[in-house]
């Protein structure tokens, strides 16, 4: 069955293509590391760094891009609701006196 | 809800594509949501004490984050890995499934080989639990972290070991799929824990 | 009716609270009686008697709706209404202190109040600061502030004629105020379970009016300072939760 | 947490339905009406474990212990642990297997025409979880320095220090236990959530599901979403006892605020979690017993659905005095206010359900209308607890333990009773008595009122709950007899228990057998046998219309399967 071959190798490049960038965005992030910039500059670039890289293995290797839109909500309310109640509790724990 | 007056009493099926969606993902995904809730939960706790604390750069400056650096390294090439095994579970393509879960195993096992080096030479150095709440979060967020990985390794590994008796094939075909959903948000978690941890 | 189960309120935001109580009283007891009685009319009203009697309504057209949305609007019309009343009282209570002549530091330990007063120089840490266990003395008239730390758990300090109340967290000074209407002893409580004999962990704040307070403060600062070997417990308990 | 992955896996295979071996049929069995049985029963035991906890508290409370009367054995510490250990049982090893763990597994299946749950090895799994669970609660009573005694809130650092309570191997055992409980129930809602999604027989759209599968499933979906954070919080908890860590030990710069935040972030929805099937087995029974189609269905989904949301965001208006940040107590307090309004929009459908009905009062209907009844009562005075205002004055009295008792007694047991009377039949193929269970409700409903009212007494007057000598505090000591009253009440409540568990124990044996449809409802676990055999229903059915059409105009009967066609009458008259 060569057409499923054929399948079968692209698949593995557009897998491997995805491994390339998440190198590159790693490669970056420790550049930024090192770099001679404000240390609240290098944490906001390595972050957008990071949300670069689990974007890319969500949406390819976990083919999020192809699911119902269901699945996207089962995975991101969550995210939502971590990330604000972290933000809520930035005065009372982060922010004390 | 349908009356008589809306609808006639009778099978009126809309194509239900949520029905359509195999159980078994559906399942997976929700367990995710509920892991991205206990780290997000622990990240969330350690981000805000860090910050009352100004940061904590003087006690972050003792992990090392070059070994951070590799098993980082390690850990996304194991994701290609388990991407290929799925890639070659479609395909059907018994061999290369053998093969790339072979890998995935062994490169989770490199990672946690390297996270126990590293460990131990932090407390060889003095750094536990104990001495400073900077540590005491370190190794509560990589320890959790390095169940997990734990429980993906023994996963794949029975996954492959019933690749490699070629048993029960059409069972493994979704399994190795949610085997590597659960492997990829491991990996994901670390993905934030490395900068969280070894860059901040 | 039901607002004298509260006890006496002593303090100057103590009609604060008992208002917004009574406001809420007040409107929920209407809508309790409200609901109560129509289930009860219902459920006589419409007892099975013969087959067939019941209607069929499903509650779906915008008409059938209006019934149970606009007492829902209602509902959220009253509830703003009570939203803006506690804000306001909250702001006046727990956000602005009033520049406050008279200042206390309350110190926390399982399971005893201790409350440190700065003395004649208004300042803490120095020789004529006075301590004194489970009593709390006041004048009436004056907004206090309490400058409160625990040593061990969390603690709340409570006072119902006052209609105070502040938890205590270890590790940071968090302040509170009030300012008593009325001379009398009143009972000051721990609200936050804090071990075995959190129950024991009470005291007594006594207001005293202006002509009270002058002698029972002299009988304390005489001329002289307070015995030496008070001093050193003072300071560090008062400043002990303060890192 | 990995098991739950691997077992996630499982999924409903044909051979699945073999009729198994004793011990797979009845001890581990991955049959969703076994498994809820084993949930009810240990739901039952617990909630005599927990009787037994208020019984021991209020007598101390009505004649403390050096007293006349009082306990002989009763020590402060031995106080708290049951205080504590009352609130861990009720909430966590009673409301919620009675509520999810029983109803939850034996009805959505069958309502959504299943043969059983998505994944039935996983729901084992979970059963075994609890039951291992409760096994380390047993056994922290036994140990010594006694059973955790900090409260079920578990405020740190007393429950983090190991120093400040007697408990030092107790608490260490309780948050293992509860973190049990923890895993078992996100497996079950794992279950709960997936098998509504994707499991419903042809016909069976979202809208055409029983509000009872939509209350679970939200009920599920609050959990899943809102004990992540405590889970992290409680490794962080036991951390700090056994290796001192000091994540909340101010000393060592950690925060006892984080544990209060993460606690109530789950503490808050998980009320809901326990309410929501209350109210889906209320709202199951109301049409039923008024033969009566339930009062705008879509609008009590989308109320429910918008309370769930908004519980997510109100958890704070426990912490108004903790020493959290004042300017947060104002939009916490809006939030938690504005919370009442699906609630009474659910309220008032359930009462418009009664409007222009036939209402026979059978005992599940009588137990539901009373839970509805109480429920409004714990609903209104929630009020005076969210606003940030009196709450000031309210916080940590005994108005709040009759206000939440308020709330979770008439959810947990008046529906708990309600769903036992109704799905008896379906469950164990008999009838119970009507008449002790006429007689067990009335003595409950009086009784339960006899309890709570005092104490809103007691607490509007002040006293602080969680004391072990209230009468110690001068102010106090002239509502003594309010306490004596309340606790005589909880005497006679406990008693008045025992016509139920005649009637429970003897109807299996005794009881009238029960043909399909007692009840001539319309859901579909009503068209299969009673009790159903295993895998449910023969063939899938094919679901026509929503789950709540009585009365009908024009029908022969005055009820309609949810599988049935419409049948017109043939003479004049009907059902």
């Amino acid at each position: 069955m060569p057409e499923l071959d054929e399948n079968l190798r692209a698949a593995r490049r557009a897998d491997f293509r995805v491994w390339e960038y998440l190198l590159l965005l790693l490669v970056a992030g420790l550049v930024v590391f090192a770099a001679p910039i404000p240390k609240m500059g290098i944490v906001a670039l390595i972050f957008a760094a990071a949300v670069a890289k689990a974007g890319l293995v969500v949406r390819n290797y976990m083919h999020l891009r192809h699911e119902h839109l269901l699945l996207y909500l089962i995975a991101f309310v969550p995210v939502l609701l971590f990330v604000g109640l972290t933000l809520t509790l930035l005065p009372d724990i982060a922010l004390r006196q | 809800m349908d009356t008589l007056a809306t609808s006639p009493s009778d099978v009126a099926v809309e194509p239900d594509r949520i029905r359509a969606i195999p159980q078994g993902k559906v399942g997976v995904w929700w367990f995710l949501a509920s892991e991205i809730m206990i780290f997000g939960g622990l990240i969330g706790s350690f981000i805000l004490i860090r910050l009352a604390h100004g940061g904590w750069h003087a006690e972050a400056d003792h992990v090392h984050w070059r070994i951070g650096a590799l098993n980082t390294l390690v850990l996304l090439t194991s994701s290609l890995t388990m991407a290929w095994a799925c890639d070659a579970v479609k395909e059907r393509d018994q061999r290369a499934l053998k093969t790339f879960l072979f890998l995935t195993m062994l490169l989770g096992l490199t990672f946690l080989g390297i996270k126990a080096f590293e460990y131990s030479w932090e407390i060889s150095d003095g750094f536990t639990p104990a001495t400073n709440l900077f540590f005491a979060f370190y190794f509560t967020l990589t320890g959790l972290h390095a169940c997990h990985v734990l429980g993906g390794i023994v996963a794949n590994t029975l996954l492959w070991l019933c690749a490699v008796r070629g048993r029960r094939w059409p069972m493994i075909q979704h399994r190795v799929e949610f085997a590597g959903l659960y492997w990829h948000f491991v990996d994901i978690v670390w993905i934030f824990l490395f900068p969280l941890v070894y860059l901040s | 009716m039901i607002q004298n189960w509260l006890p006496l309120g002593a303090s100057s935001f103590s009609g604060d609270v008992d208002g917004v109580f009574r406001l809420i009283l007040y409107v929920v007891g209407a809508w309790f009686i409200l609901v109560e009685a129509l289930i009860l009319f219902f459920v006589i009203r419409y007892r099975r008697r013969r087959a067939g009697q019941a209607v069929y309504v499903t509650g779906e057209t915008a008409y059938q709706l209006a019934w149970i949305l606009i007492p829902g609007l209602i509902v959220l019309l009253l509830d703003l209404g009570i939203d803006a009343s506690g804000a306001r009282a909250w702001g006046k209570i727990k956000e602005q202190t009033p520049a406050a002549a008279f200042k206390a530091r309350v110190t926390a330990e399982r399971f005893a109040w201790l409350f440190t007063y700065p003395g004649p120089d208004r300042r803490f840490g120095t020789e004529d600061d006075l301590w004194e266990v489970g009593t709390l003395h006041v004048p009436v008239g004056q907004p206090v502030e309490l400058e409160m730390n625990s040593m061990d758990v969390i603690h709340s300090f409570a006072v119902p004629n006052f209609r105070l109340r502040q938890d205590i967290l270890p590790g940071r000074t968090i302040k509170a105020w009030f300012e008593a209407t009325q001379p009398g002893s009143y009972e000051i409580e721990c609200t936050e379970l804090c071990g075995a004999e959190h129950y024991k962990m009470q005291g007594k704040a006594i207001a005293l009016d202006a002509k009270e307070y002058e002698r029972w403060s002299r009988e304390h600062w005489p001329a002289a300072p307070v015995r030496p070997q008070d001093q050193p417990k003072t300071a560090s308990a008062a400043h002990g939760g303060n890192e | 947490m990995m098991t739950t992955a691997g077992a996630s896996l499982t999924s409903v295979t044909e051979e699945h339905y073999a009729e198994p071996s004793f011990w797979r049929q009845y001890v581990f069995s991955t049959d969703h009406k076994t498994i809820a049985k084993q949930y009810l029963a240990l739901a039952l035991f617990w909630s005599v474990v927990g009787g037994l906890t208020a019984h021991i508290v209020r007598w101390q409370l009505a004649w403390p212990a050096g007293t006349r009367l009082g306990h002989r054995l009763l020590t402060p510490d031995a106080y708290n642990a049951m205080v504590t250990m009352h609130g861990t049982i009720m909430v966590f090893f009673v409301a919620m297997p009675l509520l999810l763990g029983a109803f939850g597994n034996f009805c959505i299946p069958l309502m959504i025409g299943a043969r059983d749950m998505a994944f039935p090895r996983l729901n084992m799994l979970s059963v075994w979880t609890f039951f291992l669970s409760s096994l380390v609660l047993l056994a922290s009573f036994f140990v010594p320095g006694g059973a955790a005694a900090s409260g079920w809130t578990a405020y740190a650092p007393l429950s983090s220090v190991p120093a400040y309570t007697a408990a030092v191997l107790g608490q260490d055992l309780w948050i293992l236990a509860v973190a049990l409980e923890f895993a078992s129930f996100l497996m079950g809602g794992i279950n709960f959530l997936t098998t509504p999604l994707t499991l419903r027989a042809p016909g069976m759209s979202l809208w055409r599901l029983p509000l009872l599968v939509w209350y679970e499933a939200c009920a599920s979906l609050l959990f899943l979403l809102s004990v992540g954070p405590l889970v992290a919080g409680a490794v962080m908890l036991l951390l700090d006892r056994l290796v001192g860590t000091g994540f909340y030990l101010p000393a060592r710069g950690g925060d006892p605020l984080l544990w209060e935040h993460l606690f109530w972030f789950f503490g808050h929805p998980e009320v809901y979690v326990v309410a929501l099937p209350g109210f889906g087995i209320m709202l199951e029974i109301l049409p039923v017993f008024a033969r009566k189609p339930i009062f705008g269905y879509r609008t009590i989904v989308i109320s429910v659905l918008t309370a769930a949301g908004l519980s997510l965001i109100v958890w704070a208006h426990h912490m108004f005095v903790s020493g959290m940040d004042p300017r947060l107590a104002a939009p916490f307090s809006v939030t938690t206010i504005l919370i009442s309004v699906p609630f009474v929009i659910i309220v008032f459908a359930m009462v418009a359900t009664l409007w222009g009905g036939a209402i026979s009062l059978e005992t599940p209907m009588l137990f539901a209308l009373g839970g509805l009844a109480s429920f409004i009562l714990g609903g209104v005075t929630g009020i005076f607890l969210g606003s940030e205002t009196t709450d000031i004055y309210l916080h940590a009295t005994y108005f709040v333990v009759a206000h939440f008792h308020y709330t979770m007694f008439p959810v947990t047991f008046f529906a708990g009773f309600a769903g036992l009377y109704y799905w008896y039949p379906k469950m164990f193929g008999r009838m119970m008595n009507e008449r002790l269970g006429k007689l067990h409700f009335w003595l409950t409903f009086i009784l339960f009122n006899a309890v709570f009212i005092p104490l809103f007494v007691v607490g509007l007057a002040g006293t602080p709950r969680r004391v072990y000598a209230p009468a110690a505090y001068e102010l106090f000591k002239p509502l003594q007899h309010f306490q004596v009253a309340a606790t005589v009440a909880t005497l006679l409540l406990l008693a008045s228990q025992l016509p139920f568990v005649a009637n429970f124990l003897l109807s299996m044996v005794r009881g009238r057998r029960a043909e399909k449809n007692p009840w001539r409802a319309n859901t579909l676990e009503w068209t299969v046998e009673s009790p159903p055999p295993h895998g449910n229903f023969a063939a899938p059915p094919v679901v026509r219309h929503g789950p709540y059409e009585y009365s009908v105009p024009g029908s022969r009967v005055d009820w309609m399967a949810q599988d049935q066609r419409f049948e017109p009458a043939q003479a004049a008259g009907g059902g």
